[in-house]
């Protein structure tokens, strides 16, 4: 009921537009300014991770907002960012206690974007195939 | 047609140099401070200071180059700091691993206090 | 290619989350603040007036994003506002040289949306029947 | 659920009173601004200045409320006067016909300098 969707082509920081958005949702739901920073992050990194690497043929990232709880009394929101590229390749995933780098002299450059995603957002769900790729990622108030 | 980030750039100290960014750090953006962060390097600059106050979202692409920046200055034995850093990109820094190779600092008052001696 | 959709909830304070979008899509483009500030009026007016007056039965608004012009070149933005509600009844357009209004002591005080919409943006198109009403507004880089 | 306007009031001049908004002007930032218009009126304020520079986005059904405040005025022979808009929301008030019946001033100086009077 209160959802929104924001089809986005991937382009040049259309990101921006979906990190806007992002912030005008939670703003409707009165969240706090942080909260709504880490969202905007979070929504960022997942949407340049479908323009960067899905391949998707359709050139198009679909980003779904779902206000949880009712009208009256929002508990969160939860952001679903869909591309229908080529999915994650194995082992490229995060997994818990790894995060990903050696004991390096130097930290990694690149690889931190689903890090970032599942360190800023409450909860992240990642459903990959050949079809495409589908962050769930919410946030409560 | 991305929106550009803007610098300015206050390099009347010897040593140190500060970078003042606003606006959207991206790919470019990034680029854009590697750019103006190498030319000070080469002017004999060996601490730089990146104040993020006029930015308010960045992207990892984006910050990945300030990572080549931080390995740049470990090599010349010089330092990269950052000051003014919303809770949201701390945040993100610390997730990156790199608060760990380089001084983030509340802001410019603070970071100069340290780093100018 | 360039287009970017937005389904929105008639709920409060929803309309921002449209003006927002407008307002990243005329950064996106590089049009001057002023534009940009016209275009967010403008679809905050068509967004209101759906959710006000179109009665639709889903309770939604489609906004359509359209760049003009090249990506290399973009020469501005074309904004269509649907929904699918009972249409504007009929005299209800304003005419050009018709402003809505008699000379009278004070100004109208509702009424103006329609009007405000023809002052701010370049050209606007009304399509409305019993199925819904298509507002299509362009403004030039 | 709705972004809230905020109202500022400056009302230590014996005639003339002061509103300073800051966000949007919709249905209840209008009906907001109407209560302390009136309350300011109550009190036997016969100028009233709106200073909208924390306001960069209204709708037409705010403005309209704002049309009921002039309403007021004109009746009680008393002034509402708006300062300090934006290019767009100007442009509106112009389309609104409200600029015929409300002065607009750049700024609370200029307004202040005219009004004070
Ligand atoms: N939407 C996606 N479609 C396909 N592959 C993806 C997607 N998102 C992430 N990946 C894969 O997961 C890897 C890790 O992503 P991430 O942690 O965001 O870091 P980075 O983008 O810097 O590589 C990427 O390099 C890519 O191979
Ligand atoms: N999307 C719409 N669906 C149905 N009717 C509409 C729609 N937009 C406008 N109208 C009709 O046109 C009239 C004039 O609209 P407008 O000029 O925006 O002024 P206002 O919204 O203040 O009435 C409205 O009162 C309504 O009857």
């Amino acid at each position: 009921m209160q959802d929104v969707t924001l089809t986005l082509p991937m382009l040049p920081d259309m990101e921006l537009t979906a990190s806007k958005t992002a912030s005008a949702m939670g703003e409707h739901i009165r969240m706090s300014r942080d909260k709504i920073d880490e969202i905007q992050m979070a929504v960022v990194e997942a949407t340049i991770n479908a323009f960067e690497h899905s391949g998707s043929p359709d050139r198009k990232v679909r980003i779904h907002f779902h206000v949880l709880g009712t009208e009256g009394d929002p508990t969160g929101l939860q952001i679903t960012v869909t591309d229908h590229g080529t999915g994650i390749p194995d082992g490229r995933l995060p997994m818990p206690g790894n995060d990903g780098r050696k004991s390096a002299p130097l930290p990694q450059k690149r690889g931190h974007g689903l890090r970032i995603i599942n360190g800023l957002m409450d909860s992240v769900d990642i459903r990959s195939d050949e079809q495409g790729t589908t962050v769930v990622m919410t946030k409560l108030c | 047609m991305t929106e550009s980030l803007k610098l300015t750039v206050d390099d009347a100290r010897d040593d140190l140099a500060v970078i003042r960014t606003d606006g959207y750090i991206n790919n470019q953006g990034g680029e854009e401070i590697a750019r103006v962060a190498y030319e000070l390097i080469d002017k004999g600059h060996k601490k730089l200071l990146l104040d993020l106050s006029g930015t308010k979202i960045v992207n990892s692409i984006g910050i990945s180059i300030l990572i080549e920046i931080i390995e740049k200055m470990l090599e010349i034995d010089g330092k990269l700091a950052f000051c003014s850093l919303t809770p949201t990109i701390e945040k993100t820094f610390h997730i990156m691993g790199l608060a760990q190779y380089a001084s983030i600092y509340p802001d410019e008052e603070a970071a100069l206090q340290e780093l100018a001696v």
